[in-house]
């Protein structure tokens, strides 16, 4: 009998599984279901795994702060057997298994936790709409994935879940397959991602080769020098001296596995297809393209920091992309009109900043911005999928309005999540960016170069405060612009739409509390929380560190801070309620900026040049040699020559072969012939025959008894 | 005197009875039957609340005679496409068909053709059974529709129930032990019981055979008026239609001869062996005793001289019968013929009796559709009849080798028996009426 | 006073008229019928032969060569009725389809 | 003397109705002599003293295989004349073979009048109620040394008739299949 924590930690296995087993129910069966068995099944499931998320985390909560580590190996997976790496063949295997600690605890709290809120929410969402056990059974799908994705112990079970969950992301972009466009964003979506996952797969066959192990991290297992992992592995090879800080070949992996994260995180060179990626229906977008998928990308980086804190060029680079990407999206988010491709760019601006901490060295930061931005957009993202509800599909920001009172239990929220993502104490959103933003200042202090990102990161700051009230006063203020056909049937969302929103209203409030202690100039307990799994092999190396700076300046900082968002917003105040006409002016006085904007400085076009035109032409040249050369030459020609062959040896068989057979025929009825003559087939000629055969018997036997009776007389 | 004179006498002398009985029973065969077909009106109108026919002698006991006299003096009429030999030919075979079976049986313990033949039964039933070739034959010879279905269908009939009937009559032959028809009648008086008694199954069996085999209702399809006209008869007229009529009757006499003999006991009256009944051997002078006061008593109600006449006449004949039965008593060297002439009265008897059931089923039942007909005959008859006489020669098994009761030996069997009737009947409700019509279909001349 | 003779010639009789009938006569079903006539008159001389030495024997055959003949019978006029089914004719000199 | 009489006369029914059975051009009258001479050979075996066998004669071929006969040919409908035999060739040869055989069958039992054990006569009659019980002979015979013969006769039967049924209707059930 174990107890109830233990039985939490034992279980972790069950909390993929629930998903897993409904997802292959609505998969089978899910057409025959009712929509209520839909709904208990599926979210029920989502349910079950996060109480057992819930009670793994208090359980993780009560152990020892040291090594808060839970790591369960379910079976072998991959057979261990010698690959091919530096310095000779090396053992390598594969388990499935699952790992928990701090990290991955925060990832299946918010996964399962923002994910059954989401799936809540779908039912009244998709409650009209066609498909319905398949939109579950894909989202459970998914959640199955993610929640391996987070839960793995090695790298190539995480490849798993990364696929997977690219797989579902794909499958529900296109989920009105029979929308060209959605279909088209679906594809785009996964060949994009493919890109990134050949370098990520590299990254790993890297590791593997280098290493000799993919599995994260020994502790918690019984035996950890039968089960070596990455970090164990690394801090011994640094040891004896095999690596040093900063070699070439961790460089070389950790920039690999970030252009993985990047494809995967909608980063800068691969983002391409998140804003597409809004094709499909809210919740999805929701769910995989704000919370949880798209964080996959700095989930890994932050599982994989040992590697990348002794690999500083790689860090460089990722910070530099990151913060280029913030500002980016952010500046293509000012102009947007499509209230979702609005918070599609915001997200990837806010990916940004995450993988910005990251690059500064602040994983903690990164991984704190992840969660509150995972609340916080989720319950932007539901509340457009409200509003869009509300006005029966129309997404065009310039034909909202004045929504404030129609549908308030979506539009206080909707505030508030915008207060949040903007910056304004004492929200969630406040805090993280200020941890990140301030871990840069500190940064700087030592790394001068940090400086420029610091910059990136206020200005970045200011525009999201900007475009975010653009987006809240152009939705819910001023006058409505509704259409009047869709006017008279404004409605406000069924209940089990609203109740998600205040509940995640009420996480992007309090989410961001955990670091109140650095107001009085203490480490964030989130830090604190997480300190075992960031701090590295080796903490003397030239790493990054938290970076302690003055009481003083942290509040200036923070000041700072809260001064750029308060400014964006009263300019986006100014532009969009006092002076509606104000913004339509500034465009017209920029007309090439403003159209570099909307045209999102033009990448998919120029991505079009470069690439997809140039791979469509190699296609094309390939069709052509294949129907020219291959079919022409090859095939045709061995037809050809099949034909003449076969025809010589028609000939040889008709008039050679055939012709011996015939001559035998021939021979045999020739000679049969006078036979042939008696058998008429007539049966009173055979009974002739047989009186005959009879007369010729009796002569023989009278011819005898005469012999007999003359040697009688 | 020459050698053939000598030999001629030598034959007269042996076989005397044979000739004269042989006589009287070709002479007796038409007039039986003409009054059998009277007995018939008669017993059709009783049932049917008429009096039939009454204008011919007093109640029309003329009638006979009179249509004897009308079928003689009728034109002959053959038809032009028929085929002459056989179209003469056939009635003739079913008339001495049915009189040469008639020559081995025995109508009395010394009234008899042939001296007792070791396969008397035997040869009854194969002689009777070549009376159908002159059914098939004038029905094919008359060359037309309606008489060669008649005939297919009477032979068909035939061939289905001769087997069944066969069956049915060896299980008498087991008990009996021998063909010799006197033989047989003989065991019958030593075991003290009738066969009936004790293969009840195989008298019924052969009752409804020997209905089908003389082709009477309601087995009487191949005559059946309302389907094809007179069936094998219907090209018939005059002489040879009545031909063909006394060798249906004739052919009855035998079937119930054959009946009487097997199953009923023969000429024993009955309780042949109970002294204190003997007073039953007075029973024919009684019964023409009472026929001839009868008579009396309607000659003075006929309304006609010459009728009433014709009554007193009736009631001489049969005082002067009685006075022929009872002259044994009276003359002790002629006490000989006592046994012979009350043999033939309780032989007759029975035999009437039986003819006279055939009558009134033919009044009571409806026809049979021809499937059923096959079908009864096929599915039902002719497996009971096989386990018939199974159960009876497992009745003698245990009686010989085991040493059981017969009684009980033949109760546990007969009980058998009915179990397998009752499941075949079962059987054949349980097959549709359609499936049951294309099974004939083809059965129908499987025969 | 009879001798087997007597009997023996009928049986030949018969037995050559049988032949005849079977080798002459177009007609399947006459056909048949001439076979049954020559097993008829191989029963005369079995029965008489048995009645010669008084041993019933012969009778037996004959009974044997009776059962024989109507199993025969049975079979060939089915086969004849299949045959008119398919051919239309019962005649033998139609009835060639072993002729190669 | 008698049984000369009953002799001759069966004898040269049989002859004749047998030569005119195979003459006949139309069969049901080539059937009815066929019956009327089996009669007569059921007659001779009744002069042989095989009363067993005279029955059996009777009711098996003529109660029986007659009957098919008869049924058959009126089922082949061939009450049409009959066109004009083809083959005089070979009913020549037949014919003159037939002859042939018929000639040495003579030769042979005329040498064989001067063999030793020639000459043996049929016995003499005795009236019938002094004869013998054939049908208790026979049947003893039968079913002691000839029993398994007669097994074997049984199942010829049974196979003959299920053959004879599957062949008559064989073609229906195609047609209701």
């Amino acid at each position: 009998m174990v107890s109830a924590p233990d039985y939490f930690l034992e279980h972790l296995w069950l909390i993929p599984l629930f998903p897993l087993i409904t997802a292959t129910l609505m998969l089978f069966v899910g057409r025959l279901l009712p929509k209520s068995a839909v709904n208990f099944f599926c979210v029920g499931s989502v349910l079950l795994s996060f109480l057992h998320a819930a009670g793994a985390a208090i359980a993780l909560f009560g152990m020892n702060p040291e090594h808060r580590v839970f790591q369960q190996i379910l079976f072998e997976w991959v057979t261990p057997g010698p690959i091919p790496g530096f310095g000779g063949p090396i053992p390598f295997v594969a388990d499935w298994g699952y790992l928990l600690d701090p990290l991955s605890c925060v990832m299946i709290l918010v996964v399962t936790g923002v994910g059954f809120l989401i799936h809540v929410y779908s039912i009244g969402y998709m409650a009209h709409e066609g498909g319905y056990y398949r939109f579950f059974g894909y989202l459970n799908l998914f959640m199955f994935a993610m929640l391996t994705l987070v839960l793995a112990n090695n790298l190539l079970l995480l490849f798993v879940g990364w696929e997977g969950v690219g797989l579902c992301s794909y499958l529900l972009i296109g989920f009105y397959f029979l929308k060209k466009s959605a279909s088209d964003a679906g594809k785009k979506a996964f060949l994009v991602n493919r890109v990134g996952d050949a370098g990520f797969l590299l990254g790993v066959f890297f590791i593997a080769s280098i290493f000799g192990t993919i599995r994260f991290t020994s502790q918690g297992l019984a035996d950890p020098v039968a089960f070596a992992g990455i970090n164990e592995t690394l801090s011994a090879m640094l040891t004896q001296e095999r690596l040093v800080y900063g070699a070439p070949v961790l460089t070389t992996i950790a920039l690999l596995l970030f252009v993985g994260a990047t494809g995967k995180s909608a980063q800068l060179p691969l983002y391409v297809w998140l804003p597409d990626a809004m094709e499909g229906p809210t919740p999805v977008s929701a769910l995989i393209h704000a919370a949880t998928m798209v964080t996959a990308g700095v989930y890994m980086v932050a599982r994989t920091n040992a590697i990348y804190q002794l690999a500083p060029v790689a860090m460089d680079v990722v910070a530099v992309v990151g913060a280029l990407t913030a500002i980016f999206a952010a500046s293509i988010a000012l102009v947007q009109n499509d209230i979702k491709k609005v918070l599609a760019y915001s997200t990837i601006s806010q990916l940004g900043y995450m993988f910005l901490a990251l690059g500064v060295g602040a994983f903690s930061a990164g991984v704190f911005h992840l969660m509150t931005h995972a609340f916080f957009k989720a319950l932007l993202f539901l509340g457009a999928g409200s509003v869009i509800h509300a006005l029966s599909g129309e997404q065009d920001l310039r034909k909202m309005g004045g929504l404030w009172n129609t549908v308030p239990n979506t539009s206080r929220p909707f505030l508030i999540a915008t207060l949040a993502i903007a910056g304004i104490p004492p929200l969630a959103g406040f805090f993280s960016k200020d941890e990140i933003l301030g871990q840069a200042f500190a940064r700087s202090a030592t790394v001068d170069r940090y400086l420029f990102l610091w910059i990136v990161g206020i200005i970045t700051a200011g525009l999201t405060a900007f475009y975010m009230c653009r987006l809240l006063f152009l939705a819910f203020f001023g006058l409505s612009r509704v259409s009047p056909e869709v006017e008279h049937h404004i409605h406000e969302s069924p209940r089990t739409m609203t109740v998600p929103l205040m509940i995640l209203a009420a996480l992007s409030i309090v989410g961001g509390w955990f670091a109140l202690p650095t107001l009085w100039g203490e480490q964030s307990s989130f830090e604190k929380f997480l300190e075992p799994v960031t701090k590295g092999v080796i903490p003397e190396t030239v790493a990054v560190k938290f970076a302690h700076h003055t009481l003083l300046v942290e509040w200036l900082l923070m000041g700072i801070s809260v001064g750029i968002a308060g400014l964006g917003i009263w300019l986006a105040y100014k532009a969009y309620v006092q002076h509606p006409e104000l913004h339509s002016k500034l465009a017209a006085s920029w007309p090439r900026l403003h159209n570099v904007l909307l045209h999102k400085y033009y990448v998919d076009e120029i991505y079009d040049a470069i690439f997809v035109n140039r791979i469509k032409d190699l296609s094309v040249a390939f069709g052509v040699f294949d129907g020219k050369v291959i079919d022409g030459v090859g095939v045709n020609g061995a037809a050809w020559l099949t034909r003449v062959l076969s025809r010589m040896s028609m000939w040889w068989d008709k008039w050679i072969v055939d012709g011996l057979v015939n001559l035998a025929g021939t021979f045999t009825r020739s000679l049969s012939h006078p036979i042939r003559l008696l058998q008429t087939g007539v049966f009173t000629s055979y009974a002739v025959f047989i009186l005959v055969g009879l007369v010729i018997l009796l002569a023989y036997y009278g011819h005898h008894m005469q012999v007999l009776v003359r040697s009688l007389r | 005197m020459s050698p053939t004179t000598q030999a001629v006498l030598q034959f007269l002398q042996a076989y005397w009875v044979e000739l004269v009985c042989g006589v009287v029973i070709v002479a007796a065969v038409p007039l039986v039957a003409g009054y059998a077909v009277l007995v018939e009106r008669k017993l059709m109108a009783d049932m049917q609340a008429r009096l039939g026919p009454m204008r011919v002698g007093p109640h029309g006991l003329l009638q006979p005679i009179a249509d004897a006299v009308k079928l003689l003096i009728k034109e002959d009429i053959i038809p032009r496409d028929a085929d002459m030999l056989i179209f003469w030919f056939a009635p003739v075979i079913s008339m001495v068909a049915a009189l040469t079976s008639m020559g081995a049986l025995y109508f009395g313990p010394a009234f008899r053709v042939a001296n007792d033949i070791n396969v008397g039964i035997l040869f009854v039933v194969g002689v009777s059974s070549l009376g159908f070739l002159g059914i098939i034959l004038g029905g094919w010879a008359s060359n037309s529709h309606y008489s060669i279905l008649g005939a297919v269908r009477s032979t068909a009939q035939l061939i289905s129930y001769e087997t069944a009937g066969g069956l049915a009559m060896v299980s008498a032959l087991l008990l009996a032990g021998t063909f010799k028809i006197r033989a047989i009648v003989e065991v019958q008086s030593q075991n003290q019981v009738w066969f009936i008694f004790l293969a009840p199954v195989g008298f019924f069996m052969y009752l409804v055979a020997s209905i089908a085999e003389t082709n009477r209702a309601p087995f009487d399809l191949p005559e059946a008026e309302s389907e094809l006209v007179a069936g094998y008869m219907t090209e018939y007229s005059g002489f040879r239609w009545a031909l063909y009529f006394l060798g249906e009757y004739a052919n009855m006499i035998v079937v119930a001869s054959v009946a009487t003999t097997l199953f009923l006991g023969g000429w024993l009256r009955p309780f042949s062996n109970v002294r204190w009944l003997s007073w039953l051997d007075f029973s024919p002078v009684l019964v023409l005793v009472a026929l001839g006061v009868y008579c009396l008593y309607r000659a003075g109600k006929q309304p006609v001289k010459v009728q009433s006449g014709f009554m007193w006449a009736v009631a001489l004949g049969c005082f002067a019968v009685a006075a022929l039965f009872l002259t044994p008593w009276i003359f002790s060297p002629l006490r000989f013929a006592l046994p012979g002439l009350n043999g033939a009265f309780w032989f007759l008897l029975k035999v009437s009796a039986y003819i006279y059931m055939f009558m009134w089923l033919r009044f009571t039942l409806p026809r049979y559709r021809f499937d059923q007909l096959m079908h009864l005959g096929w599915y039902i008859l002719i497996p009971l009849a096989i386990v018939n006489v199974f159960s009876v020669g497992l009745a003698l098994l245990l009686e010989m080798e085991f040493g059981w009761n017969r009684w009980l030996a033949l109760i546990v069997t007969t009980i058998l028996t009915l179990g397998v009737a009752a499941y075949l009947v079962h059987l054949n409700d349980k097959r549709g009426a359609a499936a049951s019509a294309a099974v004939v279909a083809s059965d129908s001349y499987a025969g | 006073m009879m001798s087997p003779a007597h009997y023996l010639f009928l049986s030949l009789a018969l037995f050559l008229i049988g032949c005849v009938g079977v080798v002459t006569r177009r007609n399947v079903i006459v056909v048949l019928m001439s076979i049954e006539l020559i097993l008829n008159a191989v029963n005369i001389n079995l029965v008489m032969f048995s009645r010669v030495f008084g041993d019933v024997a012969g009778q037996v055959f004959a009974l044997f060569i009776i059962a024989d003949a109507a199993a025969e019978a049975a079979v060939g006029l089915g086969i004849i009725i299949a045959f008119f089914r398919n051919r239309e004719t019962v005649m033998t000199d139609e009835m060639d389809l072993l002729k190669w | 003397m008698l049984d000369s009489i009953v002799f001759y006369f069966f004898a040269g029914i049989a002859v004749l109705s047998a030569a005119l059975m195979v003459t006949r051009r139309n069969v049901m009258h080539s059937a009815v002599f066929l019956v009327t001479t089996l009669l007569s050979i059921a007659g001779i075996f009744l002069q042989l003293r095989a009363e067993f066998l005279f029955v059996t004669q009777i009711i098996v071929y003529v109660g029986g295989i007659m009957v098919l006969f008869i049924f058959v040919i009126m089922l082949v409908r061939l009450d049409v004349p009959l066109h004009q035999m083809r083959f005089r060739f070979q009913r020549l040869v037949a014919l003159l073979v037939a002859f042939a055989l018929g000639v040495e069958v003579l030769v042979i039992l005329l040498l064989a009048r001067k063999l030793p054990g020639a000459g043996l006569f049929v016995q003499s009659t005795a009236p019938v109620s002094k004869l013998p019980p054939n049908s208790e002979e026979l049947s003893r015979t039968l079913f002691s040394n000839y029993l398994l013969p007669f097994e074997i006769a049984s199942v010829l039967l049974l196979v003959a008739m299920v053959g004879a049924v599957v062949m008559a209707k064989g073609r229906k059930r195609a047609d209701e299949s």
